[in-house]
Formats: C-alpha cells, sequence, structure tokens
C-alpha cells in the first residue's frame, strides 16, 4: 500500500485516465471482429508516477458511518477506484468489511449526486455558496452535524465558537446517547464500552446486533471452533439480527421487556432492583456466574438509558472489566452536549443561517417539529448532503457532499484510533466536505488537506498514517471507573395495543443508503426482502391481526400511521418491527424515491424507537420483492446442524453428507492446480458484505424491484437461509458450487460453460445464446439470466472492473470464483517466474467476510486456514446424494446451548 | 426407354391397353411407354419393366447419413477441442448415436427422393405427350399407350388393337 | 462464414491515418531503438503501454524540435491535450490478453503484429481471430488437449 | 362414364367449390393472429425474453410448452399416414392421410418456431449446427438441444417430402384440369411433369413406401428425444426413464385429437361424408381411447414411482402440493377421465361429442407439458431456490398466434391443393 500525495499534475492525468476509460466502455460495445482503427488510444500527457496502465494500486482511506471511522483499502485502477475491503492495520474493520462498506463505491460514481449546487431553486456553484457563507452577517449561527469523531472538524467548530454565536445540533436519526446516558449514570461520565470479544466466553447481546461490527464480529468468530473453548452467546431481541441467527441461546421478546429482563438478571446477581423472576435470565445468570470476568453484555443503542446502565452494573459485579470490557472516554466528540433539533426549530427565525451538513432532518425528525417551516423561515440556510433530499428542497441552498474517497477527512474508531482518508479522485460534481463548509464559515482558505494534516506533529507520522491507514497507539487508554449507582425504579412498558418496534434497516441504514441501487436490492440477512420494508411480525401476531403475506396493514402510534405489507418473520409475538429508511418522498433520487413506507412518521416528539400503538388489516396486498420464500429443508439434509456436546460424541455426523459417490464416469482430475472453497455455516452471520463484494467486483446489475419480485435478481452470491426444525437457523452463503461433474456442462449445446483444468465451471460469456438449459439443469439455481440489456450506461459504469466482462442482454451468468483474479494472480507468477503462493488468490466475498467464514485455496494446500477447514471433520456437501462432487464445501453448524437443568 | 416421338392411343380400360401391350410386343415393336390414371401391376408385367431398385438407394443415403454424422461428432468434440464438459468422457458413443440415427434417417429420405426423381426422369415440364390431343385424361381415366415408331405395320397392328384413338406425336406431328 | 476468412474481415492490412506519421522503420532500424524503451510495460503488464507525449518529447525536444512532423506533438505538450493513436491490433472487448504473460513465455512480438520494423505506418498482420490465438496456444502445448492455455476462462472472463 | 372419372369429378369438384362464407371468416381470425404472432415475436427479439414471464427457477415455460405440444400433434399425422399405410390400413387411413399429413407439416413449424424464439440471443442459433467458423469452438453432442435440431429438422424434411410426393398426381390432375391458364402453369410447376407413365407409377409406389417406412421409426424417435431434453436433467420430474414412451403416448394422443378437430369441420363445410365416413371417425375415437391410458398407465407410473423411489424431491413434487394444482386437475380431468366417454359406440359416432372431446384432450395435453416443465423447476432440489411463475400477455399472444398461423397454412392449403388424395381413392377401386 503506498501513499498518494496527490500533487496536481497526478489530477489533470487521473482525469485523462477518466477518458481512457471512456474509451474501454465504448469498446464494450464492439463486435466480435474487431477492425483497424476502431478504437483510440490515449496515452498520457505526462506519466505520472507510481502509475502503471491497469495495474492495481491500493491505498488506504476511510469511511465514516454513525461518527466512526472505518479504515479501508481502496483498489484503484488507472487512477479509478473500483472497490472497497476492511483495512486488516484498522480496529473497527479488522480486515473485514458490511454491505454498506462494500456499497459505497457505488455513491463515488452515482449520477444522482450529479445534480449540483444550487440557490434560491436555480443552479450555483460551491464557490458562490461559500462566498455567502464567509460575508454571513454577524449573528447565531445554527449548525446540524451527525455525531462526529474528528480532530479536524472538532478544532475548527472550536474556532469557529470563537468567532461567533454558535449553535451545533448532533442530529442522529437513531439516538447513541442512551448508551452514553446510562454510563454517565453509571459513572458520572460518558464513557464508551470497548470489547475484545476473543476473551469472552460467553457474549450476551440485549437487543443489540454486535456481530454487525466486523471487528468485533471477527474475534467472536475465533470463539466458535467446536471444543472446550467455544464461546456461548445469548440474545435476546424483538427480532432475530444476524448476531440472533449465531445466538446458541436465543429469545424473542418485545423490545419493551428487554429491559425487564436486564433487571432480573442484575437482581440475580446481586443488584437490589425492582425486578419480576425471569427463566431465561435465571439461566444467562447461572452461565455468567460460572464464567465471572470472562462475559461480556452488550445493549443496542435502542434500549432505554438504564438497561445501559444495568448491563455496565453487571459487568463489574462480575469483573469482566478488564476482561473481554474495558472502559474508555469516548472517541465522539463530546456525545451527550449540543442542542436539539427542538431548540432549532425553536430559534431558526432568529437565526443568521441554519446549515445542515451530511443530514436529512427534515425527513428523519419527529414530524412534530415541521423542520422543513423553521429552514423556510431562517433568513440563510444550507443543505450539504449526499443528495438533493427533502432538507436540500427545504433549505435556500443545497451543495452536493463530497464524497470520503474525493475529500480529506479524519475520524477515530470506537476505541479511539485515529486515521486519515485520503481522496483516490478528484470529485467529479461540484461537491465540499463538512471541513470546507465550517472552513468557509471561518473565512479559512486553507483546503481540507491542509487542516487535516496541521493535526500531525511531523511529515514521517503523516505519512504513516496515510500508508498504514491508522495511527498507531492512538486508541483511547483505559480509564478505571467504579460503578456508583443506585438503579431509580424504571417504567415497565405501559400503554395497551401492540409494540411497534422501529429498527434501522440493515440494509440503508437510518435511510442515507436508500439511494444505493446494491443496498436497496440486497437481500434482508433476514427476511429475504429487497426494495422496501414491512410489518414484520409473528406468525401468531399475523393470525390475530388475520393477515398472511403481503396483505396491507395500518400501524398506528400517537405521532402518526403508516400502511405497509405484512411480512412473517422471526419476530415476538404482540410486536410489529418496521424498519427506518424507506418511504422517502425525493423525485430527485430515483433509486429511494417511494420505495416502501416512511416509518418515521411513527415516531414521537421524545424520538423513542419503541412505541405502542394499534395494527390492523386494511384492503389490499402488496408484491414484496422477496429472494428466498422457502425455510424449511423439506426433508432434504441441506443445512446440518447439532448442539456441540452431541457433536463432539458423534464425529461421523455429516460422514454420509461427503465423499465420492459410485459413478459410471471416468475419475476427475484433482493433480496440480486445483481450485475450491469452504465455507463455514457455523460463523456465518448472513450480514450479506460479500453478496455487495461480489456485485462490486464483478459488474453484477441490479434489476430493480419488479424483476426481482418475477425472480430475475442478478446476485451471483447468495445467503439462504434455513429454519431447521430443531428451531437453528443455518445461513448457508450458496455460490456456484463448482461441481466436478457439472449438470449444467453436458446440456449447454455450445459450449458456453465447461470445465477448466484448475477446476473451474467456466461460463463462457460471448459464446453464450441463452438457451438457460444450464440454470434448468443446476440443482443449485446459482445461475443467473441477462433477461433485458442490464448493463449500465451511466456514469456507474466507471465503477464497472474492467477485468471483468460487462454481460450483455440474453446471456448467462454465474459466479467463477473471481477467475479474473485467479488468472492475474497466474500471469503475475509466470512473469516473475515462480508458483502462486498459497493464500495469493483472494476471492470478494472472502476477503469481505468478517468472520473468515469464506475460505478459498487448492485443494493441495497444506496448514492454512483452507486446507484446515478442508480436513475437518464438520465438512459437508451440499445435495451430496446427486453426485455431483461440488468443490465448494461446507462445515455444518454447531451451536453451543447451555446444558439446560 | 419412353419415345420421344411416335404413335399414341388411348384404351378404354386397363384390359384394352394390356391386351395391346402383349400384341405389339408379340410383333416386336417398340419401344412402348404406357400411362395410366392409377398404378397398375398388370401394365409393369405386360412391359415387362423389373422391379424397381430406389430401395438401394436410400440403403446408400443411410449408410452416408449415418456415418458421415458419427464421424462429425467424433472429430469436433472428440479431437478438434475436447473440453471437458460435466467430467464425461471426449468420446461418448451413446449421445453420438442419437444425431447418428436422425441423420441416417435424413439422408436415407432425401437420397430416395432424388433417385426417383432421377429414375422416372421428373422435373421435364414439358414432354411431347403433352402435345397430344386429349391426353390430359390420363391423370383422370384415360389408359394411353406411346409407340416409338411410324412405320405402317406398326400403325396397322396398333389400329387393330381397337384403341379409341390414336394419333401422330413428337417430330412427326 | 466465407467473408470472416478473408482477410480484409479482420482488417489485415487496412491503412489508418494516425495523428503524427509516426515511422517504425526509421525509430527500430535507423536509430536501432529497441521495442520496450517506448513500450515500456509489456514486458510485465497486459498494457504494452503507449509511449506519453513527454516520453516522445525526451528525444524531439531535442531533435526535429521544429519539425513540422513533429508539430501535433509539441501541440499535445503545450497545451496538455493528449495524443489520439488510433489502435491497429485490437481484439474484442470480450477477450483479455495480457503482453507480459507471452513476452515471459518467450513469444516475439512479430508473432501476432508482424515485422513492425519494416512498417512505415503500422498496418495489422494477422486477422487475430480466436482460431489464429488458438492454433499459437496448441502449437506452444504440443497438443490438442485442453490445458491452462486453452481453456475458455485463459481468455474470456 | 368410367367409375374413375366419377370419383375424379365428384371429389375434384367439391374441393375446387368457391370459398364460402365460413371460409372467409376462419380466414379473417387466423390471418389476424398470424399478424398478432409475427408483431409480438418482434417485439421479443427487439427487447428481450424478459417480456415472458420466464425467470429463475422457471426459466423454461411457454415456449417449451408450445414447442412441445406442436411437435406432438405432428404425431398422428405420420402415424396415420405412414403406419397405417404399412398396415394396409387402407380402407379408412387413405381419405384423410393427407389432411393429416398436411397437419403434420403445419404442426412442425409452429413448434420450429420456438427453440430458437426463446434463445437468449436467437441471432446466434446457427452456433447450433457445426459449420466451420473462425471461433474453433462446436456444438456439443451431448446436449440434448443439437438432438433436438436433428431430430426436428429431420422429421419436417421427411414429412414434406412424403406430403409432396404423395400429392404429385393430383397436382398433375390439377394441372390438366384446370379452369386458367394461370392455375395451369402453377400447378404444372408443382406437378413437375407427371405423366403417370409406367415406370413413374413403379418408382412412385417404392418411393413412397420407402418414405412411410422412414417416417414410421420417426414418429417413436422424434418425441423419445424431445423428452430427452427433460429426461436427461436431473430436475425432479423430468428426470425419468418413464418420459420417452410417455411422451410419445401423448404425442399420438393430442395428434388424433387435433385430427378430428380438423376433419370434422372439413367433411361437414365441403359435404364429404361419403369420404370421411363415421368409421373413419370412430376408428380415431378408439385410437383416442387406447392412447389415452398410454398416458393415463404414464401418471400412474410417475406417481407410484415416487413413491417407492422415495427420493426426497420426487416425493414432495409428485406428492406434496402441486404448486400448479389447478393445472395439474385440469388436465386430469381432460386426459383421464374425458377420454372414457368414448367407451360408448354413440359417443364415438357423434361428431358433435368427438369435436368438443378432442378440443378438451388438446386443452388437457397442452396443460400436461405445463404441469411436466414448470412444476419441476418450480420445486427443484434445493428448498432455499423454490420460486413461482406467472405468464405474461405475451406469452399468452404468442401461444394464441400460433393457433391462428396453423389455422391460416390450413385454410390455403383447404384452397388450393387437393386435401383429399383422389389418385389413392380412385386405385382403391381398381
Amino acid at each position: 500500500m503506498t501513499t498518494s500525495p496527490l500533487l496536481p499534475r497526478h489530477e489533470v492525468t487521473r482525469r485523462d485516465a477518466l477518458k481512457l476509460l471512456a474509451a474501454g466502455i465504448a469498446a464494450l460495445e464492439a463486435g466480435c471482429l474487431s477492425r483497424a482503427g476502431d478504437e483510440d488510444i490515449v496515452p498520457y500527457v505526462a506519466d505520472p508516477p507510481e502509475h502503471r496502465p491497469g495495474v492495481i494500486v491500493r491505498y488506504t482511506s476511510l469511511l465514516v458511518h454513525g461518527g466512526f471511522g472505518y479504515g479501508i483499502v481502496v483498489d484503484t485502477r488507472d487512477g479509478r477506484p473500483i472497490k472497497i475491503d476492511g483495512n486488516p492495520a484498522h480496529p473497527a474493520t479488522a480486515g473485514g468489511s458490511t454491505p454498506w462498506m462494500q456499497a459505497r463505491i457505488l455513491d463515488l460514481y452515482d449520477p444522482q449526486r450529479g445534480r449540483g449546487a444550487r440557490m434560491a431553486g436555480s443552479p450555483a456553484t460551491w464557490s458562490a455558496i461559500a462566498r455567502r457563507l464567509r460575508e454571513l452577517p454577524p449573528g447565531p449561527v445554527w449548525l446540524v452535524l451527525p455525531p462526529h469523531s474528528s480532530p479536524t472538524l472538532a478544532h475548527l467548530l472550536e474556532r469557529l465558537a470563537r468567532q461567533r454565536e454558535l449553535h451545533v445540533v448532533t442530529d442522529a436519526p437513531l439516538d447513541h446517547r442512551a448508551r452514553y446516558r446510562g454510563a454517565a449514570a453509571v459513572y458520572g461520565e460518558p464513557l464508551e464500552q470497548q470489547l475484545d470479544l476473543a476473551r469472552a466466553d460467553v457474549l450476551v447481546a440485549l437487543d443489540a446486533d454486535v456481530l454487525a461490527q466486523p471487528a468485533w464480529a471477527r474475534a467472536a468468530a475465533a470463539r466458535r471452533a467446536p471444543g472446550t473453548r467455544m464461546s456461548r452467546i445469548w440474545a435476546c431481541e424483538p427480532m432475530q439480527t444476524p448476531t440472533g441467527t449465531l445466538a446458541d441461546e436465543h429469545l424473542l421478546v418485545h423490545a419493551g421487556e428487554v429491559a425487564a429482563i436486564a433487571a432480573a438478571l442484575a437482581a440475580e446477581l446481586g443488584l437490589a432492583v425492582p425486578h419480576a423472576p425471569h427463566a431465561w435470565a435465571r439461566r444467562l445468570a447461572d452461565d455468567l456466574r460460572r464464567h465471572r470476568g470472562r462475559a461480556a453484555i452488550v445493549v443496542g443503542d435502542r434500549q432505554p438509558p438504564v438497561v445501559h446502565a444495568l448491563a455496565r452494573w453487571i459487568d463489574h459485579a462480575l469483573g469482566n472489566v478488564g476482561g473481554p470490557v474495558t472502559l474508555t472516554r469516548p472517541a465522539l466528540v463530546d456525545p451527550l452536549a449540543g442542542e436539539t433539533l427542538a431548540d432549532l426549530a425553536a430559534a431558526a427565525p432568529r437565526a443568521v443561517a441554519v446549515i445542515v451538513v451530511d443530514a436529512n432532518p427534515v425527513y428523519t425528525a419527529p414530524r412534530a417539529l415541521d423542520l422543513a417551516r423553521a429552514l423556510a423561515a431562517a433568513p440563510f440556510s444550507l443543505h450539504a448532503g449526499t443528495y438533493a433530499d427533502q432538507t436540500a428542497l427545504a433549505c435556500f441552498a443545497h451543495v452536493p457532499l463530497a464524497h470520503e474517497l474525493e475529500t480529506w477527512t479524519d475520524a477515530r474508531a470506537r476505541d479511539g484510533t485515529l486515521a486519515v482518508g485520503q481522496p483516490l479522485v478528484r470529485p467529479r460534481f461540484d461537491v465540499a466536505s463538512a471541513i470546507d463548509v465550517v472552513a468557509a464559515l471561518l473565512d479559512d482558505r486553507g483546503d481540507a488537506r491542509a487542516l487535516v494534516r496541521e493535526r500531525f506533529v511531523d511529515d514521517a507520522a503523516w505519512t504513516t498514517a496515510l500508508r498504514t491507514g491508522a495511527v498507531a497507539g492512538s486508541q483511547a487508554p483505559a480509564v478505571a471507573a467504579a460503578p456508583h449507582w443506585t438503579p431509580e425504579a424504571f417504567a415497565a412498558p405501559t400503554g395497551g395495543g401492540i409494540e411497534i418496534a422501529l429498527a434501522e434497516s440493515p440494509q440503508i441504514g437510518d435511510g442515507r443508503f436508500a439511494g444505493n441501487a446494491w443496498l436497496q436490492e440486497l437481500p434482508h440477512p433476514i427476511t429475504k426482502q429487497t426494495w422496501g420494508n414491512a410489518a414484520l411480525m409473528s406468525p401468531a401476531t399475523a393470525l390475530a391481526l388475520g393477515v398472511s403475506d403481503e396483505d396491507l396493514v395500518e400501524l398506528t402510534t400517537p405521532a402518526g400511521t403508516l400502511v405497509v405489507p405484512a411480512l412473517i418473520a422471526p419476530v415476538a409475538g404482540g410486536t410489529i418491527t418496521v424498519e427506518l429508511g424507506h418511504g422517502q418522498i425525493v423525485p430527485e433520487v430515483p433509486i429511494a424515491d417511494r420505495i416502501g413506507g416512511d416509518a418515521y412518521a411513527l415516531r414521537g416528539p421524545d424520538g423513542s424507537c419503541i412505541l405502542r400503538g394499534s395494527a390492523k388489516k386494511v384492503r389490499g396486498t402488496r408484491r414484496l420483492a422477496r429472494t428466498q420464500t422457502t425455510l424449511g429443508e423439506h426433508g432434504r439434509e441441506v443445512a446440518p446442524a447439532a448442539p456441540v456436546a452431541h457433536w463432539l460424541a458423534n464425529p461421523g455426523l455429516v460422514a454420509h453428507l461427503r465423499g465420492d459417490q459410485p459413478s459410471l464416469l471416468p475419475p476427475q482430475n484433482r493433480d496440480g492446480v486445483q481450485w475450491a472453497m469452504m465455507i463455514d455455516t457455523s460463523i456465518c452471520t448472513g450480514c450479506s458484505a460479500c453478496m455487495v463484494a461480489c456485485q462490486a467486483e464483478n459488474n453484477i446489475p441490479t434489476v430493480g424491484p419488479v424483476e426481482v419480485a418475477r425472480g430475475r435478481h442478478m446476485n451471483w452470491l447468495r445467503i439462504d437461509r434455513y429454519e431447521r426444525d430443531d428451531a437453528t437457523v443455518v445461513n448457508e452463503p450458496m455460490p456456484c458450487q463448482m461441481c466436478e461433474y457439472a449438470p449444467c456442462e453436458y446440456v449447454c449445446p455450445v459450449m458456453a460453460t465447461q470445465h477448466s483444468p484448475d477446476g473451474l465451471n467456466e461460463q463462457v460469456y460471448n459464446r453464450c445464446i441463452g438457451t438457460r438449459f444450464c440454470s434448468n439443469n443446476c440443482p443449485y439455481k446459482v445461475r443467473r439470466f441477462n433477461w433485458f440489456g442490464f448493463e449500465d450506461t451511466s456514469s456507474r459504469a466507471l465503477q464497472y472492473n474492467p477485468d471483468v466482462t460487462v454481460r450483455s442482454r440474453g446471456v448467462m451468468e454465474k459466479c467463477t470464483y473471481c477467475v479474473q483474479r485467479i488468472r492475474r494472480a497466474e500471469q503475475r507468477a509466470l512473469v516473475e517466474k515462480r508458483a502462486i503462493a498459497p493464500g495469493e488468490v483472494v476471492t470478494a466475498c472472502q476477503a469481505a467476510c468478517p468472520t473468515g467464514a469464506i475460505q478459498f485455496g487448492q485443494l493441495a494446500e497444506r496448514d492454512t486456514a483452507f486446507a484446515r477447514m478442508r480436513s475437518d471433520g464438520r465438512r459437508f456437501e451440499v445435495l451430496h446424494e446427486l453426485g455431483t462432487r461440488p468443490r465448494t464445501q461446507y462445515l455444518a453448524k454447531i451451536t453451543n446451548p447451555k446444558e439446560s437443568k | 426407354m419412353t419415345p420421344e416421338a411416335g404413335l399414341a392411343a388411348e384404351y378404354a380400360d386397363e384390359h384394352a391397353l394390356v391386351a395391346a401391350i402383349r400384341a405389339l410386343r408379340a410383333r416386336g415393336i417398340g419401344p412402348m411407354e404406357a400411362y395410366s390414371p392409377i398404378p397398375s401391376h398388370a401394365i409393369d408385367k405386360a412391359l415387362g419393366e423389373p422391379r424397381s431398385p430406389l430401395a438401394i438407394a436410400a440403403g446408400i443415403g443411410a449408410i452416408a447419413g449415418a456415418g458421415g454424422a458419427y464421424a462429425l461428432q467424433w472429430l469436433l468434440v472428440a479431437y478438434l477441442y475436447p473440453v471437458d464438459t460435466g467430467g464425461r468422457p471426449p468420446h461418448m458413443p451413446l449421445p453420438f448415436t442419437i444425431i447418428t440415427i436422425e441423420m441416417g434417417f435424413l439422408f436415407a429420405a432425401l437420397a430416395t427422393f432424388v433417385a426417383f426423381l432421377v429414375a422416372s426422369r421428373l422435373v421435364t415440364l414439358w414432354h411431347p405427350m403433352f402435345e397430344v390431343p386429349g391426353f390430359e385424361s390420363a391423370t383422370r381415366d384415360g389408359w394411353w399407350l406411346a409407340v416409338g415408331t411410324v412405320d405402317t405395320t406398326a400403325e396397322d397392328v396398333l389400329r387393330a388393337t381397337e384403341p379409341l384413338h390414336v394419333h401422330r406425336f413428337g417430330g412427326w406431328s | 462464414m466465407l467473408y470472416i476468412r478473408l482477410p480484409y474481415a479482420g482488417g489485415v492490412g487496412d491503412a489508418v491515418a494516425q495523428p503524427v506519421e509516426f515511422d517504425h522503420r526509421h525509430h527500430v532500424r535507423d536509430d536501432g531503438i529497441d521495442c520496450v524503451y517506448c513500450h515500456d510495460t509489456v514486458e510485465t503488464e497486459a498494457f504494452a503501454g503507449i509511449p506519453s507525449t513527454e516520453r516522445c518529447m525526451g528525444c524531439h525536444g531535442q531533435i526535429w524540435p521544429d519539425s513540422p512532423e513533429t508539430a501535433p506533438l509539441r501541440a499535445s505538450w503545450r497545451t496538455g491535450v493528449p495524443l489520439r493513436w488510433r489502435r491497429i491490433n485490437a481484439v474484442p472487448a470480450h477477450v483479455y490478453f495480457p503482453h507480459g504473460v507471452h513476452i515471459a513465455a518467450g513469444e516475439a512480438c512479430r508473432e501476432c503484429h508482424g515485422a513492425v520494423e519494416d512498417m512505415a505506418r503500422v498496418v495489422r498482420a494477422h486477422d487475430l481471430t480466436m482460431d489464429f490465438c488458438l492454433d499459437c496456444h496448441r502449437r506452444r502445448q504440443g497438443s490438442r488437449a485442453v490445458t491452462r492455455l486453452t481453456t475458455c476462462s485463459a481468455c474470456h472472463r | 362414364m368410367t367409375a374413375l372419372a366419377q370419383v375424379h369429378d365428384d371429389l375434384f369438384e367439391r374441393m375446387r367449390a368457391r370459398p364460402g362464407r365460413h371460409w372467409w371468416l376462419a380466414f379473417g381470425a387466423c390471418g389476424g393472429a398470424t399478424l398478432l404472432l409475427f408483431a409480438l415475436i418482434a417485439y421479443t427479439i427487439a427487447t428481450g425474453i424478459g417480456v415472458w414471464g420466464t425467470n429463475i427457477p422457471a426459466a423454461w415455460a411457454f415456449a417449451i410448452i408450445n414447442f412441445v405440444f406442436w411437435i406432438g400433434i405432428g404425431h398422428a399425422g405420420t402415424f396415420i399416414s405412414a403406419i397405417l399405410y404399412l398396415l394396409e390400413q387402407g380402407r379408412w387411413r387413405n381419405p384423410i392421410s393427407r389432411l393429416t399429413e398436411t397437419m403434420t407439416v403445419f404442426a412442425v413449424i409452429q413448434a420450429a418456431l420456438f427453440p430458437v424464439l426463446h434463445l437468449g440471443r436467437p441471432w446466434f442459433a446457427y452456433w447450433l449446427f457445426p459449420y466451420p467458423d473462425v471461433m474453433g469452438v462446436w456444438p456439443q453432442p451431448r446436449s440434448a438441444l443439437p438432438w433436438d435440431a436433428a431430430a426436428v429438422s429431420t422429421y419436417f424434411t421427411v414429412s414434406v417430402l412424403f406430403w409432396y410426393v404423395g400429392m404429385i398426381p393430383d397436382l398433375a390432375a390439377l394441372r390438366d384440369h384446370a379452369a386458367s391458364p394461370r392455375a395451369r402453369r402453377l400447378y404444372a410447376l408443382f406437378a413437375i411433369g407427371w405423366r403417370g407413365d409406367s415406370r413413374s407409377w413403379r418408382h412412385w409406389k417404392v418411393t413412397y413406401l420407402m418414405l412411410a417406412s422412414i417416417a414410421t421409426p420417426l414418429v417413436i424417435s422424434v418425441h423419445s428425444v424431445v423428452s430427452s431434453d427433460f429426461a436427461i436433467g436431473v430436475t425432479p420430474g423430468w428426470h425419468s426413464t418413464l418420459q420417452p414412451p410417455y411422451f410419445v403416448g401423448g404425442a399420438i394422443f393430442s395428434g388424433f385429437a387435433m385430427v378430428l378437430v380438423l376433419a370434422i369441420p372439413v367433411r361437414f363445410l365441403y359435404r364429404l361424408d361419403h369420404v370421411i365416413t363415421d368409421h373413419i371417425l370412430d376408428n380415431c375415437a378408439k385410437l383416442l381411447l387406447a392412447t389415452a391410458w398410454v398416458v393415463d398407465y404414464g401418471y400412474i407410473v410417475e406417481h407410484a414411482g415416487a413413491l417407492w423411489r422415495g427420493e426426497p424431491a420426487e416425493r414432495s413434487l409428485m406428492l406434496g402440493h402441486h404448486p400448479a394444482s389447478v393445472a395439474f386437475w385440469t388436465m386430469i380431468a381432460c386426459n383421464v377421465v374425458v377420454p372414457q366417454v368414448f367407451w360408448l359406440r354413440r359417443a364415438r359416432r357423434s361428431t358433435l361429442v368427438l369435436f368438443v372431446g378432442s378440443l378438451l384432450v388438446l386443452l388437457g395435453m397442452w396443460l400436461e407439458r405445463y404441469v411436466i416443465i414448470v412444476q419441476g423447476l418450480l420445486r427443484d432440489q434445493l428448498p432455499a431456490a423454490w420460486g413461482s411463475y406467472a405468464p405474461t400477455l405475451v406469452d399468452i399472444g404468442i401461444l394464441a398466434g400460433t393457433f391462428g398461423f396453423f389455422g391460416l397454412l390450413f385454410l390455403v392449403f383447404l384452397r388450393f391443393v387437393p386435401f383429399v388424395p383422389v389418385s389413392e381413392l380412385k386405385e382403391e377401386l381398381a
């Protein structure tokens, strides 16, 4: 990985690189026979250093989410970033990634961002807007910012506060403050809970999707190997989360009851707190006592402060602090300070300017505030955001927000580690970053790079930070804090009716990613729904309401009503979960416009996500775009699972699901370089980062809700969810199985799909005539067909991976084990006159997987992670009885439930 | 061989025609050709024509088609580009057989048809007989005889066989 | 079927006008410049490399600094607008041809490009059809068997 | 006037009758449907087969169903004109042989549309044939689709030859007794100079016999090959050695239904009751009943097999709830229940019952292919990949269009070609 000083001269050449690429895209359309002089070759005017045409150069950078930094490495080709992966050197990702991280590369080229800056409804430039900011008259300025941990931004805001009356509103649609309030109640200050899950024998998730954090998922997965050191995960939540699918002890409860369970648990462990005894809590307490000092209790941000406080207290009671848990000062800049949107709504008319950066409060804030009117009342209002969204339309001025890969940023990870985000491409549109906006207010002409650079003592530190992607030793020191807390009696869930729990969408977050087609079309990890949300409820609830899947339901809370289709899901009885971020009315963001229902309308003024309300069936149904509708095994042994005790007692548990079947066909060659894949269902959370990574790497198109509903989604890699009869849930990623005796191959009439000597099942797009016989004959149904011309010709095409053919209409496509990476490595090895090293080829899905559930390698490998999995007794083949001899094989899921007594 | 010119006579029915043929052959007059609305074994016997050899053509076509098809399949997928499809061996007699059989049938049929056209001198859109007045009855209910000579003795013999009418055709008409 | 076999269809021998009348004979034969001096990534990378204006000016800054022949070059250097050469030897977009490997395997440029050093103006020497590639690959592996060299994904991804 | 002349004049007079109002109405309807067909084909090729209801898992649906259906229709034609010829069933074979051969040819034309049309990139359909390309890549004879290409083109060619060779003497007759010189010249062209000389007759007999004996095995082979499109797959409900006989039986079954659907109106409109006699229809009905039992046996074996083989995928497909249960039960009604009425002589002799019964059988046989093809795909091995299927208007329009196109060709044939083999009927007199 190298640094990128980004001298102006490079910028010029980087633009040329884009030109070069445009020519390349045009060439994609070219026919089968090329004629001399068809294309142009556009060389550089001056050769940029560190650049070789067609070579992938990896730079470190940074993505910011919820105020925290996530270190990434970015593959750039000819000056074009085309792929994002987690930075192994950064504590927040540890090399893993999440769906939104993978999908951010799409935003970089998103034509929807290109609507341009505007003032008073007419086009403007950022420089013009910046001039207005510099010339603001004295008086109060209101700044709405998401929570942040950027030292640079903090420094600038301090300077600004010294210059003029400044009101900063920290706007987080899904309030993160409860966590800090709870901590503050216990310790007197808002300390952050840091986790070292590799040391946790017991992990308790109270309404918390702990494993959504890639670094935590990686650490926790390391403790899931069946055996004596296998950790135990307890989860209680209103709706199953990816963490819940891995939980050994899982309990579905009303979101409002989690507090009661936490109280019962604390009481079991000796805290004098009003509570009602709870069986599950008692068993959990028993387990925790057996693992004193080796457990961690994590609470979801949605839960009220008291639950966080109880959890902190339990950590101390069990001596977990200093073990898996440590306490530090928060990385976020004073998380509890700042004013609220309500204050803003009241004060807006008296402000000289209201500036909203990287937020969409008009959409996310409680409707009662009517922020749109407030913003209109302000003499000057500016929105700096990714899209021309609801807030942009309510503001006087709008400027597109710079993407992290277009500007200089810095941010801290949750553990305090500082990292710098460097731009990798000159902005394609006229954009501004948060730093630019504040700098303009300060009338500071220094550019973002200079401002971020200032925070560093010398060049050495600066370049190291850029090279490694994280400032070593900058994490926050552990603070010794004792809990001095006497729990006040807290309000048990009140009110009749049904519980409505609002949740962050695992795909589009709080709505900020609603414009990202990859995330909109990503199947929900649990419900497999794409493009929109639904009233998620248990079968019992559905029965009570007299609805079934896709029937419309009207949800009513004191704040408002919402009509969405029902969908049966693993949800606590009596609770309806609705995910936020959908139902936006944003004509200028077609991908997000009018998709699903707007659950923010249900939130009361307090912004709580746990509400009581009513639900009733209304006339009509709405087709849900789901990619999987059958969840059972239906008599096939395709997702074996067992408790660890049973597994240790029966090592041959899945022996009958692997090995060669008798066959009349000649034996398959397995000598030399032979590629294969292993997937461990024990540690797959179903987070789906791999699916988006595959999409980014292999130029997979999105097809929209209608086509998905018609069974035409294009993801090469899907994650099958099986709810076994024993209530275990198995997430089974399903890429091409690369069968040695592939049924798809011998039915292709034109030999468009066939077997390579190194064991790959090849699909030759330019030979395919589209009979689709191969798909019919694929027992795993992993093949995808281009029913229409799905290829993208917008600026998004700039993200296309030049190493992968962009498929045209009428051809079949499927997972290739990232053959382009294999061949690239082969060629590199040939040029350097050596063999391919083990682990040299990493598939996109493997690179993205936070838990390392996917491993890729050669059959001949020894003592690599792949080889170890290949020789594991849990290895099985899906549909083994068909004798297809898949090269992609799986490890059975082993759970670690607490022996009941 | 079919007379291109000479005498053409129409008869009332099959028996009359057959009788006439016998009479003329007895006198060694020829060549002769009979025309009838429907196939008639009696006429063939009288004219002493051999059985049709077309079955041989069909046989040859079948063997050529089948052999060619199998050879081509072997050449293409077992020799020229022996790619591994589903772990199947490059040379796979069983699946190859199907196209082999079909091609056998196809070429047998084509060969038969072509042989038929050649053997019965068809695709001759004009023929001297068409000029004979009333000959169109040959496709309705007329029984015709053509003799490839015009010498008087032959004509006398012919008239002696009580045809409905006699005409000269071809060069002498 | 027949048309496609004509050299014309493969664009063999088409004369294409270039922005600069660049004469390989002169540079290679007379001046004895090695191919790799200008096509500098050919030995390692997929893309052979087309010299930047900077590279050309390296010499033509001093040599023929005011020749009309090199005027477009100087214009490009002055304005920062790159030269637009016409591509002569091209394969379709669904074919991935890595130069580096071929050179590393000891192939001579002329195998595909013909005797460029004898061309005043570069023309295509072969039709560059799949047959052309396969024939050579099969010769190199010495059999018709399907190997790393002749499997589909060797060129198509 | 001789007996030959009587037969000749009687038949030709009836067949040359000016087209009545019925004919023109039918012609208009079929013409419209044909235009629709070609419009929809153009639309599909221009837009992509996404305009159909097909998806993953149901990657094959209407197109392949129609293909199998129309190919099947053809079989009865060959069965009657070839097999009955060899079995010397001339008495009831000859009067309808030309009609059935024609039906075969036109049905195969409908079928032949689909293998090309259903491709994602139809313009590359020629890659299915081994031609000397510059890619060095060839078709794959292990796949059933090239088998189809070979079988269908063979079947079509042989049917056309058989049809045409049989027709030559009648075309000659039309030439010799044509009303207008233009018609005369036209028929002269197709009659290729037939004069009825004894040599030609001799060769003609043998040729006709040879073609009949070649066509006979094709009746078995073609639909067996078509069935292998499914039998060689691993898809549940497809992968079965039962398929070939099952498909052939079903093909002849549906074919006889179509024969009746065509023969009954023709006999009515052209007043040919004395030619296409009740006896003939009766025999067709008997064969309908017989082949119905072949098909029904197929159903029994299919389900029994699933029961005792006990392979989970097959079991849940055959014995679990059918995703296409409406289609399935309609199919059972049409193919199992309806044909049983033909045990009754009165039913076999009533043209109305025959006609309606045949239409229902056609419906049932189309649905059978729907059930086999779509249902197997919707309930494949991996439950997580199960899906649903719904046809679009384009699908339905194309299906309707093929019936129109078929009808159009048939009407034109009735108008211009002797659809009763006059010469063969004359031959019977002698």
